[in-house]
């Protein structure tokens, strides 16, 4: 075997490239069963965009907290949750991460630092500093990450964020995944700026672009600004660039689309398979190994659908349950 | 009258027939048209749920996407519309008000009042607003009686697509900002509805079945639950009144008033979580003026004062049914 | 327990001694403290009126001065409170719920239910409320109506400075999202208040006065209004119950249906505006499960359904009055 | 007489001084009856800050737009606004600007395109997008301007509107009154740059520092971004800095100021002296000219406070009017 030329060993490479695929194969299946009418409301997958939350929850523990978006799962999926309960709660069982009350845009677990998806565009931005204050009290060196789309972006609540944490040097990153569109509109109607990095800049916080189709570039970019959050540095802004494989929700046509877009962008900007040919073509890993993992997820993915299906739906008695009934 | 329109067309009607008149009227919103600043088709939405297709390419100019920032869009709607347009503007979801609830309440709300009647501020905001789809705690909440509360607002929720379209153009001409709620789960509905401009006047509610045993008042989707329990009351002899109000703010008491009194009993019926909700305000109206005509202690059929749970399981029995509200006029009844 | 303390003083009182008893507890606002950034006093304002005024330096790093982003601190708040911290945010004024209720009502709200129970947000909301400051209409709503809707939310608003320093000691201890309403013509207002630390729990409605002629319910600074009516009422020969509601999500029903149940007759008297009020909900409710008790048609005093005016003259009749108040008991008397 | 060096005429700069000193005038008299117990409510005084109101709205007509802030008197009477209904408004009368409905801090008049003084931060900005939509629409050439304080400035709704005037090219300028203060607190607390051109560029609007204190200076400036915005140009952002000379709001002790701070300011930092001292020595006009200008702006704003004490409050079915009443 080659020397290895990557700043993470074979083995956490093969955990990034199965926490890639097992995203990968939990958003097609997601699609497909979708298009079966097996899921209830409005499902937004995050394939095509598995590097960037790959890249950087790697540097997560579970005391790092992430408020994610209504495109959830593959931040849950590489913040560690369940992929059985996750799976569980799209399909609105009671087994599911959330008893079935959530559905795809809520799911969330706390105990693995993954404080939501979330429906509101730019919401999620005041609760990850609102985790980074609570880590910056306790002095514990954990961080908070704020997810938004490039369309969120515009949102006041993420701006007012940006600001926050620049005032009180919280240890927030504010991760900006900038997939072109928000819905079927395309991020340069929408923002009048090039680089988020301008934007960052504009609030006083260290702003950097990098592809977000290339692992390692989010690796080792969220590597650095993580590690200054830790360490009292202070916010920063990582726009990530990267593609979405399906529409914006599950029925979306995409016409909107330029002619042979989604071809190239799946040919030619597929992170899973830039990251693994990489990492073979250095001769790293083999194709072998990487095959192992494609049925592993695969496997895993079969028995979580398998699960959620046959799962019971929650009790009714449930409905009144987990909040405070007055009335 | 045999054209039939479903009440996600009647709405695109309204709206274009009235742009076509007014030339101060135009929409914006978020994919409103869909498509912008990217390679492929433009109008490639028409809205999320497809309400404003194809007015894009009919009204050039006058219909305008948005950056996914409620505040500022919806506040530049109620801006422009102190300088004399009539702007629509779509907030997609009710449950969306929460970003930019300041400029519909403070702003729009109260200028009138706040400038001594020197200002009108004539705008729209288009909404989705109820449960059923199956999208959970928030993209599901009426809301409707929150806008309710709020001085200076007026509040339209249509049951069917021919209201839908006299209300909408009523909203457009009303000088007072409106909130104008549609409900996801009546988009498909149709109903006849006139191809002529005609507009629905405020505070008239609609009285859409007829009966001397009980009074059910209600709006929006829960007009036909109360009908399929109206008629499963006149199977055992039991015939209501059902009301819907299609307008919550203003609000047509007398049509309620006069209902009652001569019913005495009423069931309010209302989609939105129970405290402080448009059936508490009716079922309040009523045992305030009309009390000496009650023969027995109203009825409330709500939502649970829960958020909307997203398995179809519990959202199912989250939403008042047709067999609670029948259980609740034969409660108040005696039975 | 002669030691008398304002409701401002209270309120202090409350936060300092739950700083003291438990660290995670923690203060933020816009000029809480005061003077940061600047070359002149710290603690310069403890607050836009003194409530805080003491705070910061008795409890170093834990009184937290804001930038002016309502949506970003108090969505922090949050954030911190499903990380285990016990926030306060003050919100300054609750009429500036519109530029961050997204923060409170879709996500503060709605975790516990949307997470299936998996999340706690224990986070405590303080604003000031309603009329008489002459603050015109963006600075004098009460809006409680509004938040009480809300499920998920818990909604305080004490009428002296006894119940405002036990209910915030409780309101920081409660696990759920709570709405601390602050009058701001109550914080001179002087009560007996023990220097222990206690906890008032929430639902608990207190009788602050009996009769068993009729049954007044309100809170907030309307207690004072009721009780001036109640006063005047006895004068004439008629007792009434008054209720303070203190809580009015969750609310005592079971205080307000036992003396409704006693003396037949019910005014519900609310600051707030009428549509969609506290007093339509406690009217329907009594209307709903205590009807055969009552004896005459239910009377409601609120503000009329306009913004606040700003002019003094105006002003004073916006605010429910106690002639109005005891008219109404007088008409649910027959007089 | 010297040759006028200035970029406006001898009329027009006496126009400019009676506006400022009326503005003057009308301020110190209202924090005399605020002292008095005359005045209901909270009153947010402009005083300090009069060159840019008035160097701005030199530029503008009726048909262009503004929309203010609590602090709104000087807006008002730079735009036009009748200066003894504003006072009469201010003392709560029915012949008040808004028949006493809004008092100091609701003060509008459509008529003369003064959108209203707004008690929401930040609230003012979306309006006067919309005054700039409506410009557009209409093809008049107007513009809308938002007021907006440096505390303000990290408000979500006025950061969404910076965006939304970009991405929609409207003409519309957005100017920070940076006073240094956010009630007590300090605007290097709050902000976490140094300069509103770089927030500006963040959203890619073109942004401009003037000191607010030299009328010339923001007069100018204004001028440019005003005029670039008339033909089409797009929005622009212009930071004024500047000095309050009372209170946040009438009552404030100012113990947050430094030491001689608020003494240094009045004696170096007046706009007003600054103003006519460059006319005067530049010999355009006499001290005798601006004497007589400042006896008639206090005989105007004695006037307006007589009539202002003397007029009746609203009649009490002034309550019910003005509004949608349903119930
Ligand atoms: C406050 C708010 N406004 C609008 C929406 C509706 N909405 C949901 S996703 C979306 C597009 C988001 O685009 P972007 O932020 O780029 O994220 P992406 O979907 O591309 O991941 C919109 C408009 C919402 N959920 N919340
Ligand atoms: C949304 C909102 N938050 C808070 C306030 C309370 N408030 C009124 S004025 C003010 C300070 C504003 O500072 P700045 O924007 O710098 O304007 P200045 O007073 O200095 O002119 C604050 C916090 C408000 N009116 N609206
Ligand atoms: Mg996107
Ligand atoms: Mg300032």
């Amino acid at each position: 075997m080659a020397k290895n030329p990557f700043p993470l060993s074979k083995e956490k490479l093969l955990d990034a490239y199965r926490t890639m695929r097992t995203i990968r194969e939990f958003e097609e299946r997601l699609h497909t069963e979708f298009a079966k009418g097996e899921i209830p409301g409005f499902v937004h997958l995050y394939a095509g965009e598995e590097a960037a939350g790959t890249g950087i929850m790697m540097h997560l523990t579970d005391k790092d907290r992430i408020a994610s978006t209504h495109r959830g799962h593959g931040h849950c999926i590489a913040k560690g949750v369940d992929v059985k309960s996750m799976m569980a709660e799209i399909f609105g069982k009671a087994a599911g991460a959330c008893r079935g009350k959530g559905g795809s845009m809520h799911i969330a677990d706390l105990s693995k630092g993954m404080m939501g998806a979330n429906g509101i565009l730019g919401a999620g931005a005041p609760l990850a500093c609102g985790a980074g204050l609570a880590a910056k009290y306790r002095g514990d060196g954990g961080v908070g990450i704020s997810f938004v789309g490039d369309g969120a972006s515009n949102q006041g609540t993420f701006l007012e964020s940006l600001n926050l944490a620049a005032v009180w040097n919280l240890p927030v990153i504010f991760v900006v995944e900038n997939n072109g569109y928000a819905e079927s509109t395309h991020r340069d109607y929408a923002v009048a700026v090039d680089s988020y990095v301008d934007r960052a800049a504009g609030f006083g916080l260290p702003g950097v672009t990098v592809d977000g189709t290339d692992f390692f570039a989010v690796y080792e970019t969220a590597g650095e600004v993580i590690k200054r959050a830790r360490e009292g540095g202070g916010p920063s802004l990582l726009e990530c660039k990267m593609v979405r494989f399906y529409g914006h929700f599950e029925g979306d046509q995409q016409l909107y689309r330029g002619k042979g877009e989604l071809e190239d962008i799946r040919a030619n900007r597929d992170c899973i398979k830039l990251f693994a040919s990489r990492i073979v073509e250095a001769g790293v890993v083999t194709p072998k190994e990487l095959e192992k993992i494609d049925r592993e997820a695969a496997q895993l993915i079969e028995e979580a659908a398998a699960f959620a299906k046959s799962a019971p739906p929650p009790a009714p008695a449930e409905l009144l349950t987990d909040v405070y009934v007055s009335y | 009258m045999a054209r039939k329109l479903s009440m996600r067309q009647a709405i695109n009607e309204a709206l274009d027939q009235e742009m076509a008149r007014d030339p101060t009227v135009f929409i914006m919103g978020e994919d409103i048209a869909g498509g912008q600043g990217g390679q492929g088709e433009l109008d490639a939405w028409g809205g999320p749920l497809g309400v404003t297709k194809g007015l894009y390419h009919k009204h050039p100019g006058r219909v305008l996407d948005t950056p996914l920032s409620e505040s500022a869009f919806v506040g530049a709607a109620i801006g422009a519309a102190a300088c004399g347009m009539r702007p629509v503007a779509e907030l997609m979801f009710l449950d969306f008000m929460g970003v930019c609830f300041d400029q519909i309440f403070n702003q729009a709300a109260k200028f009138k009042y706040m400038f001594g009647g020197k200002a009108e501020t004539p705008v729209v905001v288009r909404a989705m607003v109820g449960a059923g789809f199956r999208a959970a705690a928030q993209h599901s909440q009426m809301l409707t009686p929150i806008f309710t509360h709020i001085p200076g607002l007026k509040v339209v929720c249509p049951s069917n697509a021919y209201d839908a379209k006299g209300l909408l153009i009523q909203s457009i001409r009303d000088n007072d900002p409106v909130i104008f709620c549609e409900h996801k789960n009546l988009y498909g509905v149709e109903t006849e509805v006139p191809e002529e401009s005609y507009a629905i006047p405020f505070a008239e509610a609609n009285v859409v079945r007829d009966g001397d045993d009980a009074t059910i008042v209600t709006y929006g989707l829960m007009v036909h639950r109360a009908m399929d329990a109206a008629d499963a009351l006149a199977k055992k002899g039991i015939e209501c009144d059902v009301i819907d109000l299609r307008t919550l703010s203003p609000i047509d008491w007398d049509t309620v008033l006069d209902s009652v009194e001569r019913t005495g009993r009423l069931v309010c019926v209302d989609e939105a979580n129970p405290r402080c909700s448009i059936a508490s305000d009716v079922s309040a109206k009523v045992a305030q003026d009309a009390f000496k005509s009650l023969k027995a202690g109203i009825g409330m059929v709500t939502a649970p004062h829960t958020p909307v749970p997203f398995s179809p399981a519990l959202e199912d029995i989250y939403i008042p049914s047709a067999a609670q509200i029948s259980e609740a006029v034969q409660r108040t009844m005696g039975k």
